[in-house]
C-alpha cells in the first residue's frame, strides 16, 4: 500500500478510475434490484413469462444484442486509438459507437412501439386480460429495457461530449482517463443488456 | 503528472476484435440454444452462456485484467453482494 | 479576524463562498447547518407527536395529522439526521484531516452531493404543500399502501431519492479518498478507528442504497403507470416489496451506527489518556457489522407472510451481527482500564452512548428472536428499541462527535459547566420519554396509533413529560454552543492532547489543511504525558 | 407484560424472560464496570496511565461468551415460534375478512360477527385475508400476531386458555383509521359458545338489517351518514342526486340511481366521485343481491 508517488500529484489517475467503477457497482445494484423482482416473478409466474416473451421478436433482439456488442468493440478500439496517438482512428471509432448507439434506440423506438400499437403497454386493458405472469412480464419488461435506454441515452451524451474532447485536444495519448471512465460506463451498458436479452427474448 | 507510458497496458486491435468475435458466437450461441426445449436447463444455459459473455467484456474490454488485484476483490464483492440479495430472498418466494 | 479555512479564498465572495466551495471542510460545516434546520423541523413534529400521546382520544390533532406527522417525523430524522449526519459533517471535515490528505478525492462530487441532499430535502418538504397533501406511510412506504394512497407520496419519494443519491456519491467519494490519498506512512493499522468506521459505512453506501433507489422509483412508475410489480390486484407480491425496502433499510441502520462507535472509539482513549483496546479487533468489526449487517434485513417481517424457513435463516443471522457489537462495547470499556481519565463532556456523551446503545441492542436481540418478535412487532417496543439505538447511539454520538471537534471547527471551546448540565437534561429527558415505551409495547400498545386505550394513559404521559426534558436540554445545548462560536475562548490546535492528525493543524484548520504532507510514524493512540 | 391468556403465551414468555434477564445482567454488570473504572482511574487518583494494547485471551473469550449466549437466545425464540406454527388436527377454523378500517369474523355455519367470539379450551385457527391493503391481526394477550396481505391467505392460531374479554388491535398502518381497527375477542365457556353459535338470526327488517350489513361489511368506515365527507361521499342524500364522476380519466355527470349504486358496490374503481381516491374494494364476493336491493332501500331513505 504505498502510494506515496501520486499523493503530491494533482491528478490520480488510478483514483478516478477507481471512483468510476464504485460509480458502477451502484449501477449493478439499481439494476439488481430489478433483477431479484425478475428472478421471483420468473419463478412464480413461469408460465405467463413464457407466453409473453413468446410475443416479443428474438430478432429485434438479436440484432440489438449485436449493435451493442460492436458498439462495444469500437468503444474500446478508441480507446487503444488515443493511447497510440492515433487520433483520428479515436475519432472515427467514437463517432461509431454513437451511431451504433443511435441504432440501437432506434430499434428499441419500432419495437416499443409495435408493442403500443397492439395496445400493450402497462395498465392497457389489452394487457390486464392476461393472466398476473403476462401483465408481469410485460410491466418489467417496459421498466428494465427502458432504464437500459436511459443509459443508453446518457451513454450517447457522455460520448458526445467525448468527442468533442478528443476533437479539441482536450483528450490526447497523455490524458485520456475520462475516456477510459466513459469506455468503462459504456461497457457497462452492454453489460446489462447482455443479460436482459436472454431474460426477456429467449424463454422457452 | 502524466498518465504514465508504462503503468498503462495497451491492447492489441486484433486482440479487440477476437474477443469480439466470441461474444458474437455466444450470441449465436445462446439464440441457438434457446431454440431447443432442454426443459429446465434451458435457462441455466443462458445465463451460464451470459456470465461468460459478461466474464469476457469485464476482463478484456473493461481492462479489469490489466488493473491492480484491489480492482478485482473489489468488483467481485459487488457481485457477491449482489448474489447474496437474490440468494437469501430466494429463501422465501419457494417455501411459502 | 477570520483565521484559517474562513478566511476568504478562491473568486467568490460570501454565501456563494460557502456553496460553491469544494473545501471539504466548508462542506462538512454547510451539512451541519442544512441538517441543524432539518432537524429542528423533525425535533418539533417529535414533540407533536408526544403531546397528541399525553392522553387518549384527539387532544391535539386529528388522524389524518398524526399520520403525516409521524410519517414526517421518521422521513427527516432517517434520511436528512442520522444517515447523512456523522458521515456527511464529521466524515466530510474530519477523515481528511485524520488520513492527512488535503482535500477528497472528488472535490466537485462533494459539493455536488450536498447540491443533491439540498435539493432532495427541499422536495420532500415542498411534497407537504403540493398535490395530494403531506404523505402518510409511514417512513417505511408499504405496498400496497402507498401505491393507494392519495397524498403526495411520488414527490416525496422523488425527494428521498435523492437524498439517497448523494449519500452514494458521498460513499463513492470516501472510499476512494481512503485508498488513495492517505498520507505517507499511514497505514492501514495506523488509520484513526473513526477514518475505519467511515470507510465501512462507506461501503454499505455504496451497494445498498442503489437497491432503495430502484425501490422508491418502482414506487414512482407504479403510481404513474400501474405496471403491477407490487399491487396484488395485478399479481404483484407486496412481501416483495418489504425485502427490497429493508435490504436497504436494514444495513442503513449501521451507516448510522458504525460512525458513531468510529467516533465512541476516538474519544475514549483521548480522555483516558492511553491507547485503545484491541485496536484490530474494533477496526475488523466495523468490517464484520457491514458485511453480516447485509444478510439480516429479514427481521423486520417476521410476521408479514414470508416463510419459516427464511424466518428461521435470518433469525439466526441477525443474533451472529450482535456479536461484532458486543466485542466493541467490551473492547471500549477496557480502554478505561488502567487509563488516566477525565470527564469532559464529549466523554459524558459517550458513556452515555454505550450504556443506551447496550440498551438499545439488548432490545434489539429480543426483537431478533422469532417467539418474543411475534409479540412485540409493531408496537411501541420497536419504537423505544429504535430510539435507543438512533437517538441513544447515533445523535449521542454525533452530539459528542460535535463537543469533541467543536474546538476544532469553529477554534473557540463552549462552557463545559453549561454542556455539562444540558448532557444532564437530554440524558434524564432522553430515558424518561423512550423507556416506558418498552412497557407499553410489551402490554400491545401497537404503534402509529394517535388514540389508545385507557390502559396505556400512564406511560404515554410519563413519555410525554420526558419529551419536555429533553427539548429543553437540547436546547441549552444548542445555546451553549451557538455561544462560544461569538464570544467563546480561543480553543488552541490541541484543547484535548489528542494524538491523531487533526489535532496537529492549527483550529481552526487552513485551507489546504496542511503546509507540508505529514508522514506518520506512529499509530493514532499514542499521547504524550 | 400483560398477562397471557392462550397455550401460545406461556413459550413466549418463557423466550421474553430468557432474553431479557441475560440482557438485564449483561446490562447492569457493563455499566456497573464502566462506572467503576471511571471512578477508579479518575486522572485524580491515577496520574499514570498505562497503554495497554489489547489481549488475545480477553478478545478470544468475549467472541466465544457472546456467541453462545446469542446461540441460546435463537434457540428459545425459534422453539417458541414452532408452536405457533403447528396447528393441532381439527382446530376450529374462522375466516377473518381485514379491510380499511375493520374485521369481519366468519364462521363455518355461515355466521358473521365483528367481535371474536371464541370457546376456552379449544384450537381455534384463523385464517386471514384483506381486500385493500396490509393490516396486522395482533392480539397482546395470546402473543400472536399475523400481518394480513392482500393477495394470499395467512393464518394464525391460538387455544384461549381463560375467559374473558381481551383486545384485538391492528397493529399494521393501514392509512387514516388505523388506530380505530380495533375489536374484541370473546373468550367464552364452551356451552355458552355453542349457544351463541347455534342462534339463529332474526329475519332480516329493512332499516335495521341494512345498517347492520353497513356496519359489519365496513362501509360506514369510510362513508358517513350524517353528510360529513371523510375518505368516501356521505350517504346522506346520496340517492337521486347528479354526480359528478371520472370514468376512465373522463369526467361525468351521472345520476345515483338504483344500476349506479349496484355498479359502485360490485366495481368501485370504474366510476369515482370527483375528488376522492379509488380506494373502494369490490363487494362481489361479499354482498349478495339481496343485501345490495336491502341497501339501496335504506339510502332512499336516507335524506
Ligand atoms: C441505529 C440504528 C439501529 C441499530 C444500530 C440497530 C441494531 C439492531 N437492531 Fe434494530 N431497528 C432500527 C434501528 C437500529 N437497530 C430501526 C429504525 C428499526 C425499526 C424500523 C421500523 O420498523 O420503522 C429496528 C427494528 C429492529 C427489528 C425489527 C423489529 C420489528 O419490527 O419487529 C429487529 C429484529 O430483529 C432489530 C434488531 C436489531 C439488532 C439485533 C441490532 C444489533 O445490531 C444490536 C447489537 C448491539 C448489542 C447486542 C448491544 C451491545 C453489546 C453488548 C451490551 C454486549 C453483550 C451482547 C451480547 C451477549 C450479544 N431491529
Ligand atoms: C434519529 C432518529 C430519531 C430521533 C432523534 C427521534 C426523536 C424523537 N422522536 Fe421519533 N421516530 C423516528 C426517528 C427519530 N425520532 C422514526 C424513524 C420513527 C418512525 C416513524 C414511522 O413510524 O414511520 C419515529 C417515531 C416516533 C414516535 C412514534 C409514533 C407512533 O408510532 O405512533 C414518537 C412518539 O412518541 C416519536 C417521538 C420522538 C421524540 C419525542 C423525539 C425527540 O426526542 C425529539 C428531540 C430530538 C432530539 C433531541 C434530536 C437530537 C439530535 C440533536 C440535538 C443534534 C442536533 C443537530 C445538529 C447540531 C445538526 N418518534
Ligand atoms: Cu388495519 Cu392498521
Ligand atoms: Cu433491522
Amino acid at each position: 500500500m504505498n502510494n506515496t508517488s501520486t499523493i503530491e500529484s494533482h491528478k490520480d489517475y488510478i483514483g478516478a478510475k477507481m471512483g468510476m467503477w464504485l460509480f458502477l457497482f451502484t449501477e449493478l445494484l439499481l439494476f439488481g434490484g430489478l433483477f431479484l423482482i425478475y428472478a421471483v416473478y420468473r419463478y412464480s409466474y413461469h408460465g405467463g413469462f413464457q407466453a409473453g416473451s413468446g410475443e416479443l421478436s428474438t430478432i429485434a433482439g438479436t440484432v440489438n444484442t449485436v449493435i451493442l456488442i460492436t458498439s462495444s468493440l469500437t468503444m474500446a478500439v478508441s480507446i487503444s486509438a488515443i493511447q497510440r496517438g492515433n487520433r483520428k482512428l479515436c475519432l472515427a471509432m467514437l463517432l461509431a459507437t454513437i451511431l451504433f448507439a443511435a441504432a440501437f434506440m432506434v430499434n428499441k423506438y419500432f419495437e416499443w412501439g409495435a408493442k403500443i400499437h397492439h395496445g400493450i403497454y402497462p395498465g392497457s386493458p389489452e394487457l390486464l386480460s392476461n393472466d398476473h405472469g403476462t401483465v408481469l412480464f410485460y410491466g418489467l419488461y417496459y421498466v428494465m429495457t427502458g432504464l437500459h435506454g436511459l443509459h443508453v441515452l446518457v451513454g450517447m451524451v457522455l460520448l458526445s461530449i467525448m468527442f468533442f474532447l478528443v476533437y479539441r485536444g482536450r483528450i490526447d495519448s497523455t490524458d485520456f482517463v475520462k475516456l477510459e471512465n466513459s469506455g468503462l460506463y459504456w461497457h457497462f451498458v452492454d453489460l446489462i443488456w447482455i443479460f436482459l436479452f436472454p431474460l426477456f427474448y429467449l424463454i422457452t | 503528472m502524466k498518465q504514465k507510458k508504462e503503468d498503462i497496458h495497451i491492447t492489441g486491435y486484433k486482440n479487440y476484435l477476437l474477443v469480439w468475435l466470441g461474444l458474437m458466437i455466444f450470441t449465436v450461441l445462446t439464440v441457438a440454444v434457446a431454440r431447443i426445449d432442454l426443459g429446465s436447463i434451458n435457462f441455466l444455459a443462458a445465463m451460464l452462456i451470459a456470465s461468460f459473455k459478461a466474464l469476457l467484456v469485464i476482463t478484456f474490454f473493461m481492462h479489469l485484467l490489466y488493473e491492480q488485484r484491489l480492482f478485482k476483490i473489489m468488483v467481485f464483492f459487488s457481485v457477491v453482494t449482489l448474489a447474496i440479495f437474490i440468494g437469501l430472498t430466494f429463501f422465501d418466494v419457494p417455501f411459502r | 479576524m477570520k483565521s484559517g479555512f474562513y478566511e476568504a479564498k478562491g473568486k467568490h465572495r460570501g454565501i456563494l463562498s460557502w456553496i460553491l466551495s469544494t473545501d471539504h471542510k466548508r462542506i462538512g460545516l454547510l451539512y451541519l447547518f442544512t441538517m441543524l434546520t432539518f432537524t429542528t423541523v423533525g425535533i418539533s413534529l417529535g414533540s407533536l407527536l408526544r403531546l397528541e400521546l399525553i392522553a387518549p382520544g384527539e387532544t391535539i390533532m386529528a388522524a389524518g395529522t398524526y399520520n403525516a406527522v409521524f410519517t414526517l417525523h421518521g422521513v427527516i430524522m432517517i434520511f436528512l439526521f442520522v444517515i447523512p449526519g456523522l458521515p456527511a459533517v464529521f466524515g466530510n471535515f474530519c477523515m481528511p484531516l485524520q488520513i492527512g490528505a488535503r482535500e477528497v478525492a472528488f472535490p466537485r462530487i462533494n459539493l455536488f452531493s450536498w447540491w443533491l441532499f439540498v435539493a432532495g430535502g427541499i422536495i420532500a418538504v415542498m411534497s407537504l404543500f403540493t398535490g395530494g397533501g403531506p404523505i402518510d406511510t409511514g417512513w417505511t412506504f408499504y405496498a400496497p399502501y402507498s401505491i393507494k394512497t392519495g397524498t403526495n407520496v411520488t414527490l416525496a419519494v422523488f425527494g428521498v431519492f435523492l437524498i439517497g443519491f448523494s449519500s452514494i456519491l458521498t460513499g463513492l467519494n470516501f472510499i476512494t479518498t481512503i485508498h488513495r490519498l492517505r498520507a505517507p506512512g499511514m497505514n492501514w493499522f495506523r488509520l484513526p478507528l473513526f477514518s475505519w468506521s467511515i470507510y465501512s459505512t462507506a461501503w454499505i453506501q455504496v451497494l445498498a442504497t442503489p437497491i432503495i433507489g430502484i425501490t422508491l422509483l418502482l414506487i414512482m412508475v407504479e403510481r404513474y403507470f400501474g405496471i403491477g410489480v407490487f399491487d396484488p390486484d395485478k399479481g404483484g407480491d407486496p412481501i416483495l416489496f418489504q425485502h427490497l425496502f429493508w435490504i436497504y433499510s436494514h444495513p442503513a441502520v449501521y451507516v448510522m451506527v458504525l460512525p458513531a462507535m468510529g467516533v465512541v472509539s476516538d474519544i475514549i482513549p483521548v480522555f483516558a489518556r492511553r491507547t485503545i483496546f484491541g485496536y484490530k479487533m474494533i477496526a475488523f468489526s466495523s468490517l464484520a457489522i457491514a458485511l453480516l449487517g447485509s444478510l439480516v434485513w429479514g427481521h423486520h417481517m417476521y410476521t408479514s407472510g414470508m416463510s419459516d424457513t427464511a424466518k428461521v435463516i435470518f433469525s439466526l443471522l441477525t443474533f451472529l451481527v450482535a456479536i461484532p457489537s458486543a466485542i466493541k462495547v467490551f473492547n471500549w470499556i477496557s480502554t478505561l482500564y488502567k487509563g488516566s481519565i477525565t470527564v469532559g463532556t464529549p466523554l459524558l456523551y459517550v458513556l452515555s452512548f454505550i450504556f443506551l446503545f447496550a440498551i438499545g441492542g439488548l432490545t434489539g436481540l429480543v426483537n431478533s428472536a422469532l417467539a418474543t418478535d411475534i409479540h412485540i412487532h409493531d408496537t411501541q417496543f420497536v419504537v423505544a428499541h429504535f430510539h435507543y439505538t438512533m437517538f441513544g447511539g447515533t445523535a449521542f454520538g454525533f452530539v459528542g462527535a460535535l463537543h469533541f471537534w467543536f474546538p476544532k471547527m469553529f477554534g473557540k471551546i463552549y462552557s463545559e459547566k453549561i454542556a455539562k448540565t444540558a448532557w444532564a437534561f437530554i440524558f434524564v429527558g432522553f430515558n424518561t420519554t423512550f423507556f416506558p415505551l418498552f412497557m407499553l409495547g410489551m402490554n400491545g400498545m401497537p404503534r402509529r396509533y394517535y388514540d389508545y386505550l385507557p390502559q396505556f394513559q400512564t406511560g404515554n404521559m410519563i413519555a410525554t413529560i420526558g419529551s419536555w426534558i429533553l427539548v429543553s436540554g437540547v436546547v441549552l445545548m444548542v445555546v451553549n454552543l451557538y455561544r462560544a462560536t461569538q464570544k467563546g475562548e480561543e480553543a488552541g490546535s490541541n484543547p484535548w492532547g489528542g494524538a491523531s492528525l487533526e489535532w496537529h493543524v492549527p483550529s481552526p484548520p487552513p485551507h489546504d489543511n496542511f503546509d507540508e504532507i505529514p508522514v506518520v510514524e506512529t499509530k493514532p493512540y499514542e499521547f504524550k504525558y | 407484560m400483560i398477562s397471557g391468556a392462550s397455550n401460545i403465551a406461556e413459550h413466549v414468555d418463557n423466550a421474553f424472560i430468557f432474553i431479557i434477564g441475560i440482557s438485564i445482567l449483561l446490562l447492569v454488570s457493563i455499566t456497573a464496570v464502566m462506572i467503576f473504572f471511571v471512578f477508579k482511574y479518575h486522572s485524580s487518583k491515577n496520574t499514570k496511565p498505562e497503554n495497554i494494547e489489547g489481549n488475545n485471551m480477553l478478545e478470544a473469550l468475549w467472541i466465544a461468551i457472546p456467541t453462545v449466549l446469542v446461540l441460546f437466545m435463537f434457540y428459545y425464540g425459534w422453539t417458541g415460534y414452532k408452536v405457533m406454527r403447528d396447528v393441532p388436527e381439527g382446530a376450529m377454523e374462522i375466516h377473518v375478512k381485514a379491510r380499511m378500517w375493520s374485521w369481519l369474523f366468519l364462521y363455518e355455519n355461515g355466521k358473521k360477527n365483528s367481535v371474536l367470539y371464541v370457546p376456552v379450551g379449544k384450537p381455534v385457527k384463523l385464517l386471514l385475508s384483506s381486500q385493500d391493503v396490509i393490516h396486522s391481526l395482533f392480539i397482546p394477550a395470546f402473543r400472536v400476531k399475523e400481518d394480513v396481505v392482500p393477495g394470499m391467505e395467512t393464518f394464525v392460531w391460538f387455544e384461549p386458555t381463560k375467559v374473558g374479554e381481551y383486545d384485538l388491535f391492528c397493529a399494521e398502518y393501514c392509512g387514516l383509521k388505523h388506530a380505530d381497527m380495533i375489536t374484541k375477542v370473546v373468550v367464552m365457556k364452551e356451552n355458552e359458545f355453542k349457544r351463541w353459535y347455534e342462534e339463529e338470526e332474526g329475519e332480516a327488517v329493512p332499516g335495521i338489517s341494512a345498517r347492520e350489513l353497513l356496519d359489519e361489511n365496513g362501509c360506514l368506515d369510510c362513508h358517513t351518514e350524517d353528510g360529513t365527507m371523510h375518505m368516501a361521499p356521505t350517504f346522506k342524500g346520496l340517492f337521486g342526486t347528479m354526480r359528478t364522476v371520472v370514468t376512465e380519466g373522463e369526467e361525468r355527470s351521472i345520476v345515483a340511481d338504483e344500476p349506479y349504486i349496484r355498479k359502485s358496490i360490485l366495481e368501485p374503481e370504474s366510476d369515482i366521485v370527483k375528488g376522492f381516491e379509488p380506494l373502494m374494494p369490490s363487494y362481489l364476493d361479499e354482498l349478495s343481491g339481496k343485501d345490495i336491493e336491502i341497501i339501496i332501500e335504506y339510502l332512499k331513505e336516507l335524506k
